[in-house]
Order: structure tokens, then C-alpha cells, then sequence
């Protein structure tokens, strides 16, 4: 009986060798071939074609077949399909996924947009796989709308319109309301006090980058701000903690010197670059504010945790302080600690308001009404699923 | 020209990157990336742009040896030697150098780990200290608003701390600070901060969009 | 002015000595007081648990920077640990170009622990700069936007990241942050290529991080040192996060003593002489 | 003493010299200060110049690497790679009054880009998902949910009316921003409260280090 064994083995080796079974690897290791001398039955009815959401970037295909009859029946179980990707319909192509056993379903994810592609998917036992089944050639479509996405386009036009309305109103003339922002005027008092006082004016417009709205908003303050500084011809100091933040500083602050008729008084030593890193650049600002002592310190823009820092450390150098930013976990912090704050979006609103430019408030005029249309939204749909209309949350589920 | 030509390209990326989001097609993703990964490189290199201000200053407070310029040398010699540290060509030799590397165990990496690190965590910190007296002195009962602010940042104080948790362990579990501190955070907090955070979206929305039409171009510095 | 007002006016630096007190004294006498857990952290514990083992890789950002080290190193620490004891396979990249020191040694430290096998078990991507774009990018194919990990490697020689092409192959990415990155991933990963993003925050950060939970955008959370703290207790690995926790608890009662005491006398003061009331503060 | 030792001790120092500047500004802390500003500004200039300039802009313009130009930038060419550099060159045209306005074009590219890129997520992510997340059912009032979902409502539309800059708070839009601050305060308080928390915790970090990390008395 034990020299039968190899013996055995051998002929069938030799028998496969003249005679491979389809599909079957031609280095499958001995002992296995013993085993079994069958392969799983092959996979039926593969379709390949579009992945049909008319959302992806055409590069999706989508495949389905029938299960292999010998999935999870017999010795000869499937334990993974696998299915290969070629671009010509006789190659084997790249190995593009092995599924577990039960599966007849697969999307491909790789492959390029416009290209025809042939699939092949075959079932395998852990020795042997089945004759292949091949599907093709199939191209991944690309679509030139996001569909799922037309929701944000649609309340994104609306909002545009609005903005766009307001502020051709504006320009014309049209007196646009805004209510009365509180702590406004205290930035020109807060300069007025330092002139008086001899001292300089401490201006951080944040840690934002130059892409930040707050920043950006920062900066129009900044600008009238310097004209009234150079006007009382009180030095302004403005420590930045972005390269590119300094260099549109010094722009903004350079043209309010010349607009307000002191180009000469302007020092460039004043814009001051610090550091990148958030508590290199608190220390260092702290530092000015302890050895240069201004008198008045205003913060304006995006700040977050160094905004205590710079807060408790002006009112040990007795500065009056006024704040303002959007970042809201902030707040907490400018309000008890500095005479003024301008709450979260009152910096957007005094950006426009001080600029005295009736164009910027365009958008603060726009931002109100898309808000009313964000309440009714709101109404309506706590209404709608009140009264059993599910839809409603459905189309606003965007992707 | 000078003016209109950054506000045409300003319109144009803007616009571009705008109907990206829309737009599945591939090659008008793969430009966005590359518009994306030019703005990026424009930011990484205006660093130089701040270190020029940087040595500027402090090397003319040295120059004139304004008071305190022996902390400036400081400055300019401590980013001299990380510079040398971190990029010179020469050290790169040899398996493991120590010079001219940012790896685990190079110098550059031992005085970013032992100076930078421990030094800004500290300056953080010094606002737990900042924040009791700001405590002290700044919070009052002064108007029903404030009373309200007091009392749910007490109760998630103690309701997020295992001591707090202690003080009403046998009381009911809607009586507890926990519980409280959960519902705080759950209802109030979330209803006024999704507010906040729809308020602040319009915002940016409306200074993006007027950025795109030139509208607002202070960023570009002032008006001529 | 009397004798409230001027208990009003005390030398900050007393105030300062007793927070040095209270924070110095729980280390030398530890309390050992119990940790409650709450479900912001479970949940993260579970997406993280549910990562099937030496398969794909859990990816965690390390987005901070050295001045938020406290807080979200031991969160790093825990995590890695949970991931490398469960043989979960590890990919740590960052955002911040202060994160790449932290996140390598956070890395290292862990996988020596574990004995773990760098781009079998665990891979350092690095950093990239752009925030937006490297999130965007890495929906599209992780190799656009990190083509070797952080040694050069080019990450098709990676064993690890065989098949790793984008989101549809990341179970979970947890990203630590004290900053607005969280919200980055949630725009960019989350929404348009349903990425499932974990995060940890800072304390101050989470509030704002809330509705994001409601909203299925965060799968959790772990909020501060007290979460650092919570994962600790459930992976039973006490750190810096546990050994916080009594000191934690004794600065809060100190502050709570401050404000009430601050109130006591400054309204007391006030009623005998109101011209000292100061409105120092505009809500 | 080895390296590890020599630099936990510094770090040390620098921490007490940090915390000195609570006692009084002095030396220390100004010494501590412009230390960091130094670390930091050659930090970032190293790490930017190896992940970002060397690989995107330096090596696939002077190395021309054999066919691997293409790695970061998906099947562009070395002289793509030289658009954006020269962008991030005229940046310095500043400097050159003459010919400074050209600066302005990398702005517009970066700012206007971000820009357009920033709209439609945001209404995404922060306007469509949180009206979907906010507009609650508050039908079922005899169940604990209702009342929940009520409170959220409520709370979220007092908070937009007080953001509502057009006309003045009287009435019913008085009313309804009355509640809004009343949902505000509360919501300050409770991110004070975990302000509070995060900040304590960094303390007690510094601690751990010096006391656990330096000194190994705990």
C-alpha cells in the first residue's frame, strides 16, 4: 500500500501533464492533484457594463453572473471567484478581485474612463479553478453632471442670485438696512485711546491662511483701521502668522497710509512676520505686548486657542481690548475677557459696514434671505414629515 | 491691466473649481488636482516670503543693537543651525547620517522633538493658569445670559470629570452630572452650534463668491 | 473701597500658585477615581475593534502639532495600541507638517512594543501639504497623492497596501486633531466618497464636533484627555491619559471655587459700593 | 549622558523657563521665546522643502528622473512642473516695484481657487446635511423624542434669527433671538466647560513630562 500511493500520484501527474484541465494551474502542487482531479463548475450568464448611477467619473464597471453550481455544494465547495480585466477579449489580464463564495455581484472600481474592457471570472476551490467565463468588452461612461448633487446646485444658484440682486441694489444706491452691531464703534474709541495715550495700536488678524474668509475679512477691517491710525499718526503693529497674511498686510496697510495723506509714516518694521507654529507666534505676539505695551489690541479675525493667551495678557498690560471672530469655541473665551467682541458672523457684517463700501453688503443682505429660505426649508420639512412625507429627507441626502 | 488680469485668473480658477464638484468627469478632476496642487505650491513657497520679513527685522535690531538684540541672534542663529542640520548636501553620505536628514535620531529631529515640542506644548499650556484667573475675575453672574453660560460650563466641569460623576452617584440617572453634561452637549449646544455653523457657511459662501467676481479684493491690497 | 473689593483685587500669581498646587498634588497622592465611559468613545472602540485582523489597513492622520501633544499623543498611543494587540494592520500619514516628528515617533514607539514589522504590518506615509487636496486625492488613488511612504519606499513595493487604492479599501480612518482638519476629512472623504472617518479632538474642539456625530459624518469620537483617558480604560492599558484624570478633577472644583468666590465678592462688594462695578465685558 | 537624556533635561529647562514668564516676563522666557520662533521657522522651511518643493517642483525639473516625472502630478511632464514653480516664484516680484503687480497672479490662483473650491462642500456639509439633521419630527409630542426634537428646532431657529442682521429684533423675531441666546449662552458655557478641560489636560501633559518623563518621581 505505500509504494501504491506515489506510484499512484505519479501516473496522474503524468496524465495531467499530457492532459491539463482547463483553467488549471500548470505548478499546482502534488498532494492536491491527488485530491481532486475536477474543477468547480463554471460561473453562467456574466454581464459587464456601466455602473449605472450616472454619478461616478466613468471610472466604475459594474459585472454580474449566476453562481457557480458547485458554490458551497460538495467536495468541490467554491472558496473565491476571481475575476481578471484585460483590454484585448483572449488575455488573461491583472487579477482586479477575489470574492468570497456567495457572491455574483461585483463593481470595479479602476478602471479607466472611455477604455473597453473584457472580464473573466472564475471559480475556485483551492486547488483548481473553472473554465472562465468572460463578458465584454465594456466601458466605464463618464457623466458630466453629478445628478445626486443637484440639491447643492440648486440652493447654491439661489443663494448666488441673492447675493448678486443685493448687491446691484447696493451699488445703485439702494439704502440697505443692517441692525446696529454692537461694539463697532468701540474699534475707532479703542484707537482714539491709544493716541492719547502715546501708545501704539496692536492689530492680530488671526492664524488663518489667506484663504480663510475671517482672515480675508480681517484684512478690510485692517485697512480702516490703519487709515484712522494714520490719521492720528499712531504707530500700527500688525504681527502675522502667515508669510502670505504679511505680505497682503503690508499691501493693505501701505495704501490707507497714502489714501489717508501719511505715505511717509508708514513703517514696514511694523508688519511683522512671526512664526507659522501657533504657540511660537502666541509667545512672540505676548512678547510685543509686554515690551512695546500698545494700548489698544485688537483681534480680529481667525483665532483659536491662543486666543486667551493674547486676551488675559493685554488685560495685565491694562489695553483696551476689542474682539471678533467666527470660530465659535473662541467666543466664550473674547467675551469675558475683552471689552468687545463681535460675535461669529458680526465680523462678516462689519467687514461691510466699516469698509463704508454698500457693495460688500451684498453678501450680508444675501446671507440674511438665504437664511429665511433655510428656516422655511426647516419649517416645511419638520411639517412634511408630520404629516408622513419621507421625501423630504430623501432629497436632501446628496452625495 | 495690472488689476484686471489677477481678477480675470481669480474669476477663472474660481469658477473652475466651482463647477469641479459637479462635474464627475475625469479630466476635469485631474485639472482641479493640478489647480489645487498649484495653489499649494504658491503657499509653500511664500514661506520664504515670511522668514525674509523675519531676518530682516531681527538682523536690523542686531545691527543697531536695539535693546534685546542678543535674543534676536538667538532667533536667527537657532534657525541657522536647523537649516544646516536639515539640508546639507554634503552629510548625506552614509548609512545613517545625522546631519543633512529629518529621520528619527538626526540632530534636526532631536532639536524638534527636545526644543519645538516641548516648548510650544508649554506655552499652551500656560493658558490652564490664564484661564482660573480669567475665572476669577471675569465671570459674573451679571445678566440672565451670563447666568446661563456659568451654569452649563459648571455642570459639564464636573459632569466630565470622575469626581463630579461621584458627587450624584446614587441620585437617579437623569439627575446625574453625566446625564446632564450628555444632554447639554446633545440638545442645547447642538441646536445653537448647527445654527452657528449654517450662519458661518453662508458667510463664506458669500465672500468665496464675491472673492470669484472681484467684488471684494482687499486680499490683493487695496484699491489701485 | 472694602475689604471684597480688595479680595477682588489679590496678586493673579496666587491664583496661579494654587493651580500648580492642585495639579502637582494628585500625582503624588493619586486618588484613582473611577472612569464612566461614554458612547462618542465606544463606538470608536467598536469601528476600531471590528477591523478584521492582517487585512486592510485601519489609517490613522495624525494632524496635530507639537503644542497639542498632551492630548492627543496618549489618543494616538491608545490607539495604535488597540490596533497592533488586535494585529490589525496600521497606515499613519499627517497633514501638518508638525505632525511628522510626532506621528513617527508615536509609530515607531508602539510597533517596537508590539514587535510589529514595518510594510507588513505597519506603513509611515508622511506628509503632505494641501489639506483639501490630499484628502480629495487620496478618494481618487492613495499613490497620486503619496507615491512612497515617508522612507522612499515606493508604496507598490509595500506589501501591506497590495489592493489599498482608495476609500472603498479604508474600514475606518481616524484623524487627531486640534484643529479644523476633522472637518476637512468630513467634507472631502466623508462626503462625496463615504469614507468612514473617526476622529479625536481636543477637548475645546468637540463641542463643535457634535452635530457631526448626530449626522452619521463622525462614526465617534473621543473628545480631550478624559477620552485618551476612556480608550485607555477600554484596551485595560493605563497611560498618561488615566494618570490625569484625578489631577483633572481637582483643577475643575478649584476653577468652580474661583468663579464663586470671584462672584461672592464682587457682588458683595458691589452693594456697599456700586461705583466699583465695572462693566468690563460686552456679550 | 546620552541623547536621549541630555534632551529630555533641556526640554526640561525650557518648560520651567516657559512657566517663569507666570512669575514675571525675564530672560528666561525671552530666551525660551526666541528659541522657538528660531526652531519653528527652520522646522518648516526643512520639512516644506522636502515633502513639498523638492518632490513637486526640484526634482522633476532638474533631476528629470526617467520616466518617473509623472509621480505626484498624474502623467505630467517636467515642464508642468515648472508652472507652478514660476508661481510660486513671482511671488517675489514684490520686491521689484517695477514689475510687483505680477505677484497678484499667484494670489488669484490660490485665493480664487480656494474659493471656488470652498462653496459647494460647505453648502453640502454644513447647510444641506444640517437642514436634513435639524428638521426634526416633532409630531409625536406625547413621546420623550418629540419633545427632544422640539427643543432642537426651536434651539436652531432662534439661533439663525439671531444671526438675521436685516431688521430689527422686535416682535416675534425679537422673541425668537431671545431664545436663540438663550441656546447660545448655553452652548458657550458647555464649550467653556470643555475648553476648561482641554486646557487643565495640557497642563497636566507638561507635568506628566516633567515629573513622570524627567524627574521619575511618579
Amino acid at each position: 500500500m505505500r509504494a501504491l500511493l506515489p506510484a499512484l500520484s505519479l501516473s496522474v501527474s503524468v496524465l495531467l501533464a499530457l492532459f491539463p484541465p482547463a483553467g488549471r494551474a500548470a505548478d499546482a502542487p502534488l498532494s492536491e492533484v491527488v485530491r481532486e482531479t475536477a474543477a468547480p463548475a463554471a460561473v453562467t450568464g456574466l454581464q459587464a457594463r456601466d455602473y449605472l448611477d450616472n454619478n461616478d467619473r466613468g471610472d466604475k464597471i459594474e459585472l454580474s453572473w449566476c453562481l457557480s453550481a458547485d458554490d458551497g455544494a460538495g467536495a468541490l465547495s467554491v472558496l473565491e471567484y476571481r475575476v481578471w480585466r484585460s483590454q484585448a477579449p483572449d488575455e488573461q489580464g491583472e487579477l482586479v478581485a477575489t470574492l468570497e463564495p456567495g457572491t455574483a455581484a461585483h463593481v470595479d472600481t479602476g478602471v479607466t474612463p472611455g477604455v473597453a474592457y473584457y472580464y473573466r471570472v472564475e471559480a475556485f476551490d483551492g486547488a483548481l479553478s473553472s473554465p472562465a467565463a468572460t463578458a465584454g468588452p465594456a466601458v466605464g461612461r463618464i457623466n458630466l453632471f453629478q445628478t445626486s448633487r443637484l440639491p447643492v446646485l440648486v440652493l447654491s444658484l439661489a443663494f448666488f442670485a441673492m447675493v448678486i440682486w443685493f448687491t446691484r441694489l447696493a451699488a445703485r444706491g439702494t439704502n440697505l438696512f443692517v441692525r446696529r452691531i454692537p461694539g463697532l464703534n468701540a474699534v475707532e474709541e479703542a484707537v482714539g485711546r491709544a493716541t492719547e495715550m502715546g501708545r501704539p495700536v496692536l492689530y492680530v488678524p488671526g492664524i488663518g491662511e489667506i484663504d480663510d474668509i475671517q482672515t480675508i475679512a480681517s484684512l478690510t477691517i485692517l485697512s480702516h483701521v490703519a487709515k484712522i491710525a494714520a490719521e492720528y499718526e499712531t504707530p500700527l503693529i500688525v504681527p502675522t502668522a502667515r508669510s502670505v497674511v504679511m505680505s497682503a498686510a503690508e499691501e493693505v496697510v501701505k495704501e490707507a497710509y497714502a489714501e489717508a495723506g501719511h505715505p511717509d509714516n508708514y513703517n514696514p518694521d511694523n508688519i511683522r512676520y512671526l512664526s507659522d507654529a501657533q504657540f511660537a507666534f502666541a509667545g512672540a505676539v505676548s512678547g510685543i505686548m509686554m515690551r512695546e505695551r500698545p494700548a489698544a489690541n485688537l483681534y480680529l479675525g481667525a483665532f483659536w486657542a491662543e486666543s486667551l493667551l493674547f486676551a488675559e495678557t493685554g488685560f495685565e498690560t491694562k489695553a483696551i481690548q476689542v474682539a471678533g471672530t467666527a470660530n465659535v469655541s473662541q467666543l466664550p473665551f473674547f467675551v469675558t475677557a475683552c471689552d468687545y467682541t463681535l460675535l461669529g458672523e458680526e465680523l462678516y457684517a462689519a467687514s461691510a459696514y466699516l469698509s463704508r463700501e454698500p457693495k460688500l453688503l451684498g453678501g450680508l443682505k444675501g446671507s440674511d434671505w438665504m437664511k429665511v429660505i433655510t428656516i422655511c426649508i426647516i419649517v416645511a420639512g419638520v411639517v412634511l414629515t408630520a404629516l408622513g412625507v419621507p421625501q423630504f429627507g430623501r432629497w436632501f441626502f446628496t452625495q | 491691466m495690472r488689476r484686471e488680469i489677477p481678477l480675470a485668473i481669480t474669476f477663472l480658477a474660481g469658477m473652475f473649481m466651482l463647477v469641479d464638484f459637479f462635474v464627475p468627469h475625469h479630466r476635469v478632476s485631474a485639472a482641479g488636482e493640478e489647480l489645487k496642487q498649484w495653489g499649494t505650491i504658491v503657499i509653500a513657497a511664500s514661506i520664504l516670503l515670511g522668514i525674509g520679513n523675519l531676518i530682516r527685522v531681527h538682523s536690523k535690531k542686531i545691527a543697531r543693537r536695539q535693546s534685546g538684540w542678543g535674543f534676536s541672534l538667538v532667533c536667527l542663529s537657532v534657525m541657522a543651525v536647523m537649516l544646516w542640520f536639515g539640508m546639507w548636501p554634503g552629510a548625506k553620505l552614509g548609512p545613517n547620517p545625522l546631519v543633512g536628514s529629518i529621520a528619527q535620531g538626526s540632530y534636526f529631529n532631536w532639536m524638534y522633538l527636545n526644543m519645538d515640542v516641548p516648548l510650544q506644548g508649554t506655552m499652551f499650556s500656560l493658558l490652564a493658569f490664564f484661564i482660573a484667573s480669567a475665572a476669577y475675575r471675569a465671570f459674573r453672574l451679571r445678566s440672565p445670559e451670563a447666568s446661563l453660560l456659568l451654569i452649563s460650563a459648571i455642570v459639564v466641569m464636573l459632569g466630565r470629570v470622575p469626581l463630579g460623576q461621584l458627587l450624584t452617584k446614587g441620585l437617579p440617572e437623569k439627575a446625574t452630572l453625566p446625564w446632564l453634561t450628555e444632554a447639554i452637549m446633545t440638545y442645547p449646544n447642538m441646536a445653537a452650534f448647527r445654527g452657528i455653523l449654517m450662519g458661518a457657511a453662508l458667510g463664506v459662501m458669500a465672500m468665496g463668491l464675491r472673492i470669484i467676481l472681484g467684488i471684494e479684493r482687499s486680499y490683493l491690497g487695496g484699491e489701485k | 473701597m472694602n475689604r471684597l473689593g480688595k479680595f477682588l483685587q489679590i496678586d493673579r500669581r496666587w491664583i496661579f500658585l494654587a493651580i500648580l498646587i492642585a495639579v502637582l498634588a494628585p500625582f503624588i497622592w493619586p486618588m484613582g477615581l473611577p472612569i464612566v465611559i461614554t458612547k462618542p468613545v465606544q463606538d470608536l472602540y467598536n469601528a476600531v475593534d471590528a477591523i478584521p485582523p492582517n487585512g486592510e489597513p485601519l489609517f490613522i492622520s495624525i494632524d496635530y502639532s507639537p503644542s497639542t501633544v498632551p492630548e492627543l499623543d496618549p489618543m494616538a498611543l491608545a490607539i495604535l495600541r488597540h490596533a497592533f494587540s488586535k494585529d490589525i494592520r496600521v497606515a499613519v500619514l499627517t497633514l501638518d507638517p508638525a505632525g511628522y516628528g510626532l506621528a513617527e515617533r508615536a509609530l515607531e514607539a508602539v510597533a517596537a512594543e508590539f514587535g510589529k514589522e514595518r510594510h507588513k504590518d505597519y506603513v509611515f506615509l508622511g506628509f503632505q501639504p494641501g489639506i483639501s487636496a490630499v484628502v480629495l486625492g487620496m478618494g481618487i488613488n492613495i499613490r497620486n497623492v503619496f507615491p512612497e511612504d515617508a522612507y522612499g519606499t515606493p508604496l507598490s513595493e509595500v506589501p501591506m497596501m497590495e489592493g489599498i487604492r482608495n476609500y472603498d479599501q479604508i474600514p475606518l480612518l481616524i484623524t487627531l486633531s486640534g484643529t479644523a482638519v476633522v472637518e476637512a476629512w468630513v467634507i472631502y472623504a466623508h462626503q462625496p466618497y463615504d469614507a468612514q472617518i473617526g476622529a479625536g479632538v481636543t477637548a475645546v474642539m468637540a463641542t463643535d464636533y457634535y452635530p457631526f456625530l448626530d449626522t452619521g459624518q463622525l462614526v465617534g469620537m473621543l473628545g480631550g484627555m478624559r477620552g485618551a483617558a476612556e480608550y485607555e480604560t477600554l484596551i485595560d492599558r493605563h497611560d498618561a491619559g488615566v494618570r490625569g484624570m484625578d489631577s483633572q478633577s481637582v483643577i475643575h472644583i478649584l476653577i468652580i471655587v474661583l468663579i464663586v468666590v470671584g462672584n461672592i465678592a464682587y457682588f458683595g462688594s458691589r452693594k456697599r459700593a456700586p461705583e466699583t462695578a465695572g462693566g468690563d465685558a460686552a456679550a | 549622558m546620552n541623547m536621549t537624556l541630555i534632551g529630555t533635561t533641556l526640554a526640561a529647562l525650557l518648560t520651567i523657563a516657559v512657566y517663569s514668564f507666570l512669575y514675571k516676563d525675564n530672560p528666561f522666557y525671552k530666551f525660551a521665546e526666541h528659541l522657538v520662533v528660531g526652531v519653528s521657522a527652520g522646522y518648516y522651511l526643512v520639512i516644506y522643502y522636502y515633502n513639498f518643493i523638492d518632490p513637486t517642483v526640484v526634482s522633476p525639473v532638474f533631476r528629470l528622473r526617467i520616466g518617473g516625472d509623472a509621480i505626484l502630478l498624474g502623467g505630467v511632464d517636467w515642464w508642468m512642473a515648472l508652472i507652478p514653480g514660476l508661481l510660486g516664484l513671482i511671488l517675489y516680484a514684490r520686491f521689484f516695484p517695477k514689475i510687483g503687480w505680477v505677484s497678484r497672479w499667484a494670489l488669484g490662483i490660490y485665493v480664487g481657487g480656494y474659493s471656488g473650491l470652498g462653496i459647494a462642500p460647505v453648502m453640502q456639509a454644513r447647510v444641506l446635511d444640517q437642514i436634513r439633521g435639524g428638521a426634526l419630527p416633532v409630531h409625536a409630542l406625547h413621546t420623550g423624542q418629540g419633545w427632544t426634537n422640539l427643543l432642537l428646532v426651536v434651539g436652531l431657529l432662534g439661533t439663525l434669527t439671531y444671526f438675521f442682521f436685516s431688521l430689527k429684533h422686535k416682535g416675534v423675531l425679537g422673541g425668537l433671538a431671545r431664545i436663540g441666546i438663550v441656546f447660545i449662552m448655553v452652548g458657550f458655557g458647555a464649550s467653556f466647560g470643555y475648553t476648561v478641560m482641554s486646557r487643565v489636560s495640557l497642563l497636566i501633559g507638561r507635568m506628566n513630562f516633567l515629573l513622570h518623563d524627567w524627574l521619575r518621581i511618579v
